[in-house]
């Protein structure tokens, strides 16, 4: 539902800035600055910072750390406007947000949300629901028959969660899908090509592979590739890594999910922005855009 | 300099308080310390504020309770890289102890009892067991990492009521990490202090103290003197993973929440990090809780005032590198000088 | 023998903290001579041959080798001016063999690149080692399995593996046998005939006198004079100097106990005290106000009693201390039986040396110090300073870390801290190893009022002298056995080495 | 002990190679992965296979490398724990300058020699710099990895002909990372074997490789010696910097991808696992490049063998652990028994 000013109260501090005229000093705190993602939503930040009065700061920790995050946002605390944020653990940093919004300072979840906490609203990808048309995708290139590995690099965080039980939600429809397991790979690139690697050669009859995020998508596809199983063991993934695009146009990954990050950390600031000038806001999905090998020429310059 | 220079204990004339400071083995430390804050105090309007430092209190809290467990484990001439996982497996564990309904105690002293079953473990392996205890806590590092993934199933672990924690224990718990004493002091500090205390007194005024030092110093001479070595080294293991685990415990209260592959990753290097920069030595038989606690205070300043002069965090990552090197640096050369 | 010095020190000064242990040292070796420098412990000997060896540098002064100046500001410099050095503390790489340890210096200065020959270099190394009379051992043995004896002597073979101007020898002998010492007395004469110029370290002042060609003797950091070995010049004379007063030498060998010695109970028992590979079913009693010396060749078994005794070594056999047996391999409780041992290696067994004074002093009776698990510091510091005063231990103060003492001062803080436990029984590994005459002295002096105030003390040694003087009773070991005992006027040179060597005589039979 | 009595003085028998075999420094480490390797072939159905076993030596390939160079670095009494960030860096700048249009031998020198640089910050900072190698390289960890990040703006750098790559260049660099030779073996683990070739020759037959175990064993004996120490432990820093880097250029000539934030993060306790799985002592002087080969491969065969038999990725984190901590034991215990 849309929330204005009128409803939040307000700091003293900041009501008086804007009164003032000052520029708005809006914080994009992103759960893992060192992440692949970070260099895109930074990018939408600083988008948003050309504007006149914005002073928009992107910061977040490296390497997702909670920790580092709660204690990064509660330094900065008394030199925010307002706050846009996507958590390293929702349940981790839903008291401070709440802290923030108690302390009259604006706060909205982006990328990834988190709606037990008091935060205005949400700007992104709903993770469930893109994870569903993942699994859809994946129905779809196997029409609807086969035995499916799910990917992930940290099987264990919420955004991978999230997805994997919209994944498994929408593979479940299809009698004749089944999911063989999910393979958790870790984080470093070469660890993530030799787990599925190791994981095909356990079991060669795997159909298709469906990486819940960026980063063991190209690997996927690379494996698929050079073993010379483009086309036979189907591949579904995240994100337009450089690397994904190719693999796309090439027609050894068959489809991609988008989720505009640059345009993630744009709308995060411009919501905060429309929210202290006065105007409501409400929640914004940034879509899902996907991508096939018909139109992945889209995003290639 | 004659060699009673900062050993005011045993010498029959009193050394006047500004000298004892002077000549003490925290002064390298310590200089770096004060030059920071200063330097901050100056270049950032936030740095000296109450709020502002009673956060660098709660931040640190953390770390400087698992940095004094540390000492005694690198005073007694061991190390332990396992505390990151511990911390997670204690903490996780005691909220899953919660939720699945215990009362408050019993979770907390299970949780307790686990780091401590962790240190016993480590101890055993790196003094009966003959490894070097750098192999022998990375390979428990890797274990309870695994464990603790294994207990959680990965899965996030959240304490409130939603999952089942009692209200009144949940009120208690989150106290513990999240309260504040006298309404302004953060608990977590409360906690580091006790800590830092007891720890204080443990290591500096008690025979056991004494033994952590001579095994540290000459193992073979510390049995000459009929001390039992491997016990000793023992308890000190002992003692780190309880305190690891009521650090994990203490986060857990804060957040209140925690997952098993990321919580606490990596931490074992920021903890020896603040224990080396405090002045021990990693060949053992020197170290002071003083100084482990100044060189926990140089961590959590630095990485206060990096955020709040704005500094970008990939620069923040080269500062924090940076001033290890130093910090270390200029108390190797502060004790040279002081010994030439 | 020209009088033209190939090296010279001028006005050379090195201070420590708090110590001046060079003080204005003037010197001058001539080429060819055999040189002795004495002096008691800390008089600043092994700081000036730390000089020569660039291991440290002095504050003032200067060097002149062939009369040029030099500086030797690293161990490079100063084997490129063909000094070698033997350190008094063993410095051994112990994760290599008896051969590579030989040729460490060779292989200093390859070519980084350059294959090692390894047939050529066993070779090479056997040499050296030949000449020191160390046959028996294979240059691929790994020098850590070694007695340390043995490994002198390697330490001794690499300094001579290459080309060499000066020789220093810093207490090279402290650890050999009297054959082993003989056979280097040989090599040092051959070098000697070579033209090599050879500077000696010792405490063994008959040594001295048999050796050297002059004699320097230092004090506190001075260098008190210069002497030719003429043959007036005797050990009385010598301790004069060394001391800066008179004193008449044979005090110390005045001190021997009485053969009637009143002797009390017996207090410690062992029987059938066997140890893997080094000992084998020893079995001997000790009484209150006894000293019993142990005597023996380097790998008699001897040098493991000790450990054996105390729990620090695995054993079997039995061991009562006044009636009550001592469980194996626990030395908390051998203290608390009234055990104290003074083991024979101060630097890595016997001193904790980052610590205090007064904490070593107290280390073993801790609990006595403690109340409630904390430490008592007016007791601990009264306690030290008692004992420091009884020992006339010379120390700047109780805080001082044990590590900067002369090694005699070192010595007496280890005795204190066996004493302070109030033993029974006190076990003494090599006592006196490195330690000057006039501190010895005390020692033994010490020593016996102990015995006379009731103290068992076994006492074991490789130093002859000691054994026979001050013991009322010898024990004699070869071979892995206890050979045979020997008290009152049978205690004598002859009698003990004929027993020490007697299953070499059968074997060579 | 009577020490070798009797024992022929230069060896001049010929012992049997049987002999040599079971009493070698290595027996330990060897018997561990056989015993790894005969259970796998049984239990699982294609570990024995060609395609399987190339796998895993390609799999093994980098960590491989970079286990050579820490031989060095621990058998000359220091530890290097910057190796994932340089290993990180070294490609990253290497994939860099390729897609910037550089030639194939200026890109690979430029990476190689950042990697060198490393190692002699590192070398400079642990010898002259008087700070314990732990510490500086902890230091130089966090600066290598944020250097990496700001160098490349957290960006993953992909080299392909899009980004920029000249195809020709493109290709060799390509063929370096994913080719085989003779169309069979993996060309990564045909750099494993050439350096671990190499590497032997260096540390066991050369005058340099003696100076390592000299200055490991005994600092001051080496020193006295007219060995010059510092040179000795920062050529052994070089080492492993320039392996560090080869390695990860290596890794970005195979995917060919990588991301400064991911790149070997946490890379160095599993580089420093293998080597003294192989034997090194973590005090120095002790270490065999045979021995690290084989502490590599028991890494490597245990990681895939987890995985063929399907464990779960949580109970392979605690596997991983038990058999570091095994694979040591029985070493240490051989050790003993042979000893005596
Ligand atoms: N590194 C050091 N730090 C502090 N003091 C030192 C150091 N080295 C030597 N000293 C002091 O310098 C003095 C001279 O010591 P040195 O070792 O030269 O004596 P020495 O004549 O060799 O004695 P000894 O006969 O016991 O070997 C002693 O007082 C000693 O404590
Ligand atoms: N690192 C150090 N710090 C302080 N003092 C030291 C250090 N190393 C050696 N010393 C002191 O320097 C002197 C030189 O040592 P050295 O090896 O000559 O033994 P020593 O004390 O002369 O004993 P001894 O002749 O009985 O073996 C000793 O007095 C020792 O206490
Ligand atoms: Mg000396
Ligand atoms: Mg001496």
């Amino acid at each position: 539902d849309p929330v204005s000013l009128e409803e939040f109260e307000l700091a003293p501090r900041i009501a008086e800035s804007i009164e003032a005229g000052e520029p708005l000093d809006i914080f994009v705190s992103y759960h893992d600055v060192s992440n692949e993602f970070a260099p895109f939503v930074r990018a939408g930040v600083e988008r948003a910072d050309e504007a006149d009065n914005v002073n928009a700061r992107f910061i977040g920790p490296v390497g997702a750390d909670a920790d580092a995050q709660i204690s990064e946002i509660e330094t900065l605390m008394d030199q925010m406007d307002g706050l846009a944020i996507s958590s390293v653990s929702t349940d981790a940093l839903a008291p401070l947000i709440n802290r923030l919004v108690e302390a009259g300072i604006p706060v909205i979840s982006y990328n990834t949300d988190n709606p037990d906490s008091d935060r205005l609203v949400f700007a992104g990808q709903d993770l469930v629901q893109s994870g569903r048309e993942a699994g859809k995708l994946m129905a779809e290139v196997l029409d609807g028959e086969g035995r499916v590995m799910i990917t992930t690099l940290d099987a264990a965080a919420q955004w991978s969660l999230d997805r994997e039980s919209g994944a498994r939600e929408a593979l479940g429809e299809h009698d004749g899908i089944e999911v063989v397991r999910t393979l958790n790979t870790g984080t470093d690139p070469q660890e993530i090509f030799a787990a599925i690697e190791n994981a095909m050669l356990a079991d060669p009859n795997i159909d298709g592979i469906l990486s819940l995020e960026c980063c063991s998508t190209p690997a996927a596809g690379e494996w698929v590739e050079r073993n010379n199983r483009v086309g036979d063991v189907k591949v579904v993934g995240f994100d337009l890594l450089d690397q994904t695009v190719e693999l796309v146009a090439d027609g050894v990954i068959q489809a991609t999910i988008d989720q505009a990050p640059e345009r993630q950390g744009y709308e995060a600031v411009n919501l905060l922005v429309t929210f202290l000038g006065g105007e409501p806001i409400d929640d914004l999905d940034t879509g899902v855009g996907i991508y096939t090998p018909d139109n992945v020429s889209e995003v290639m310059q | 300099m004659p060699p009673t220079a900062g050993s005011p204990r045993y010498s029959p004339t009193r050394v006047s308080l500004a000298r004892r400071v002077l000549t003490a083995k925290e002064t390298g430390v310590f200089l770096a310390l004060v030059v920071m804050c200063l330097f901050l105090a100056f270049a950032t309007e936030s740095f000296l504020t109450t709020t502002n430092l009673l956060n660098v209190g709660r931040q640190i809290s953390l770390l400087g309770i698992m940095a004094i467990g540390m000492t005694f484990v690198l005073v007694s001439g061991e190390i332990d890289l396992s505390v990151g996982s511990t911390y997670a497996l204690g903490g996780l564990a005691t909220g899953m102890f919660i939720i699945s309904g215990w009362p408050l105690l019993p979770a907390l002293g299970a949780g307790l009892l686990i780091g401590a079953a962790v240190g016993l473990a480590n101890g055993l392996l790196s003094t009966y067991g003959r490894l070097p205890s750098l192999i022998a806590t990375l390979g428990m590092l890797s274990i309870i990492r695994g464990s603790a993934l294994l207990l959680t199933g990965g899965q996030p672990v959240t304490v409130n009521e939603r999952n089942g924690a009692a209200p009144d224990v949940l009120a208690r718990f989150e106290f513990m990490g999240q309260g504040y004493l006298f309404g302004v002091v953060p608990m977590q500090l409360v906690f580091f202090a006790a800590v830092a205390a007891l720890g204080w007194l443990l290591l500096s005024r008690t025979a056991f103290g004494f033994r952590v030092f001579a095994v540290g110093g000459s193992a073979k001479a510390a049995r000459v003197s009929g001390i039992h070595v491997q016990s000793v080294k023992i308890w000190a293991f002992v003692i780190m993973g309880t305190l690891a685990a009521l650090a994990g415990i203490l986060s857990m209260a804060f957040l209140p929440s925690g997952q098993a592959g990321r919580t606490g990753l990596g931490l074992e290097l920021d903890v020896i990090a603040a224990v080396v920069i405090g002045g021990a030595s990693l060949a053992g038989g020197i170290g002071t809780v003083l100084g482990t606690v100044l060189g926990v205070l140089v961590i959590g300043v630095l990485r206060n005032g990096l955020v709040l002069m704005g500094v970008s965090p990939f620069m923040q990552e080269v500062m924090i590198g940076l001033v290890i090197i130093i910090a270390v640096a200029i108390d190797k050369w502060s004790m040279r000088s002081r010994s030439t | 023998m020209t009088d033209r010095p190939i090296l010279e020190l001028r006005s050379v000064t090195r201070t420590f903290p708090g110590v001046v242990a060079m003080d204005d040292v003037s010197i001058a070796f001539r080429p060819g001579e055999v040189h002795a420098v004495i002096g008691e412990n800390g008089a600043g000997k092994s700081t000036m041959m730390n000089v020569l060896a660039g291991e440290l540098q002095p504050d003032a002064g200067a060097i002149l080798v062939d009369g040029k100046k030099v500086g030797i500001s690293d161990a490079l410099a100063s084997q490129m001016l063909g000094i070698r050095i033997v350190f008094q503390e063993l410095s051994l790489c112990h994760n290599l063999t008896v051969g590579e340890n030989v040729l460490l210096s060779t292989f200093a200065d390859r070519p980084p690149l350059s294959i090692l020959a390894r047939n050529g270099a066993a070779r090479a190394a056997a040499e050296p080692l030949a000449k020191l009379g160390l046959t028996d051992v294979a240059t691929d043995t790994p020098v850590a399995t070694l007695s340390v004896a043995q490994q002198q002597l390697v330490e001794i073979a690499r300094a001579i593996s290459q080309h060499v101007r000066i020789l220093v020898l810093d207490e090279p002998n402290s650890a050999l046998s009297p054959r082993e010492s003989a056979r280097l007395f040989e090599v040092i004469r051959t070098l000697k005939a070579q033209g090599v110029t050879i500077i000696y370290v010792s405490h063994h002042l008959e040594e001295v006198l048999a050796l050297a060609d002059r004699i320097s003797v230092m004090r506190d950091g001075r260098l008190v004079r210069t002497i030719d070995n003429d043959p007036e010049v005797d050990v009385d004379l010598l301790v004069t100097h060394m001391v800066g007063r008179q004193v008449n030498a044979a005090d110390q060998y005045a001190l021997r106990p009485e053969a009637h010695n009143h002797l009390g109970e017996p207090v410690l028992d062992v029987r059938d005290l066997s140890v893997a590979g080094n000992i084998r079913h020893a079995s001997f009693t000790l009484s209150q106000g006894e000293i019993l010396g142990v005597a023996g060749l380097p790998d008699s078994g001897k040098d493991i009693l000790a450990d054996a005794i105390f729990g620090l070594a695995p054993r079997g056999g039995t061991i009562e201390i006044g009636g009550i047996r001592l469980p194996p391999g626990r030395p908390p409780h051998s203290i608390a039986a009234g055990i104290s041992l003074i083991p024979a290696d101060r630097r890595a067994a016997g001193a904790l040396l980052s610590m205090t004074v007064a904490e070593n002093a107290v280390s073993a009776a801790l609990r006595r110090f403690t109340r409630h698990g904390f430490l008592r510091h007016r007791p601990i510091r009264d306690t030290a300073a008692d004992y420091v005063g009884k020992l006339d231990a010379r120390i700047a103060s109780l805080g001082q870390k044990i590590a900067t003492l002369s090694g005699g001062n070192q010595q007496k803080i280890i005795l204190a801290r066996g004493l302070v436990t109030g033993p029974r029984v006190l076990i003494l590994h090599e006592p006196t190893r490195g330690i000057d005459v006039g501190a010895k002295a005390e020692i033994y002096s010490i020593l016996k009022a102990l015995a006379a105030d009731g103290l068992a003390i076994l006492m074991i040694s490789s130093e002859l002298p000691e054994i026979m003087l001050h013991s009322s009773r010898v024990i004699v070991m070869a071979d892995q056995v206890i050979m045979g005992q020997l008290s009152g006027a049978d205690i004598t040179e002859e009698a003990i080495m004929a027993l020490a060597t007697r299953k070499e005589a059968v074997r060579a039979a």
